[in-house]
């Protein structure tokens, strides 16, 4: 599984892309992927806010995850 | 023209704008522009650079259009944003409304701009002589 | 340029206004354009005629910029309305404000058209097919 | 005395300049002279509003009127 990243969100992993390839550690819902990259990365639990991305649409904490699906960390916007 | 124009540019061209909108049931149009200031909180910005997810920026755009349009009945309405590095005074955002009425268009403007601020994936980088920043990243 | 620009013209360009407006102190520019619309009432408008007593027309125009000014601390301020006969789609007046923030462009923009509106010593003529009607004249 | 006629006033005058020439009725002040437009042309009455500029600025009712000064009849505005 593949997670897209941007702005902040890139900087902090210092990567584009993060990777799930080891079928134990994918997250299985928007909530578990939140929860596993706070805490491999602490610098998200320090944003003013974290949404999920799935297929270009921003998706509820219960929404379910699929390999297949577009998946992206959306950090606090600031367009405009 | 589309009733609704809605783009990803690198460079916005702000002297088109009235003609995109321009329409023959129209009798007001309203435009935003926001530009690159100087300062802020008193310190002197040498650049911004703005990233996007293009895919989900556009949609969110559209559906900000669309229910604009809906709920004011605009003629035409346009949201620009523009990527990449952009210098003191150059525009990165144009937003525009353009309806029968005056009321209409300036409460549709407000609207494009606040709810684009609060909900498109789009991420601007402010550029210090020292640092950088993400803005409205931390608290 | 100065910061204020208060004219009184024969035809209107859109294209230039943002630039106009333009400002390193500004992150915002809010721009009303109001134009020829071709129904009024259900009727068919054909065209307009302005016309204007253009020494008190261009004092009123001017306080209410320096009041705009004042009051939303803008960094410039355009208010340029046309005269003389204009078709369906053709722009009548622009207004604009360029501030450090958006909530200041947009308000004065909006004062500048209501109080040039109540104030300022212009008169339209609706030309419709077989009328003319001296706008706001009767009650 | 001569008064600026705009927009409507002209039309219902038929003329862009009123004449006030006779020395015994030349208004003395703004509420004179809109009686006397009132009276002569009953169409004034008509109308939404009835301003008067002296010098290019609004004037309220009492302000005196000198034959040097200079007056327009300003009906209802309809800029923008």
């Amino acid at each position: 599984m593949e997670v897209l990243l941007f702005g902040i969100a890139k900087d902090i992993v210092g990567e584009s892309q993060l990777q799930f390839t080891e079928s134990d550690k994918v997250p299985s819902s928007v909530s578990e992927l939140k929860r596993m990259i706070s805490e491999t990365y602490p610098e998200f639990g320090k944003l003013t806010s974290l949404a999920v991305a799935v297929n270009s649409e921003y998706a509820e904490d219960n929404v379910p995850l699929d390999r297949n699906d577009e998946i992206a960390i959306i950090p606090p916007v600031s367009g405009g | 023209m589309d009733k609704k124009v809605i783009e990803i540019v690198d460079r916005i061209d702000t002297s088109q704008v009235f003609s995109e909108l321009s329409d023959a049931q129209s009798g007001g149009i309203c435009v935003f522009v926001g530009t690159v200031r100087e300062f802020t909180q008193g310190e002197e910005v040498v650049s911004l650079e703005f990233e996007t997810y293009k895919k989900m920026a556009i949609k969110e755009m559209d559906k900000i259009a669309s229910d604009a349009v809906e709920k004011w009945s605009l003629n035409k309405v346009i949201i620009r944003h523009a990527i990449g590095l952009k210098k003191v005074e150059e525009p990165v955002v144009v937003v525009g409304a353009s309806s029968a009425h005056r009321d209409a268009c300036f409460e549709a403007c407000r609207y494009l701009i606040d709810t684009l601020k609060e909900t498109v994936p789009i991420w601007k980088k402010e550029m210090f002589e020292n640092k950088t920043v993400w803005v409205s990243a931390h608290p």
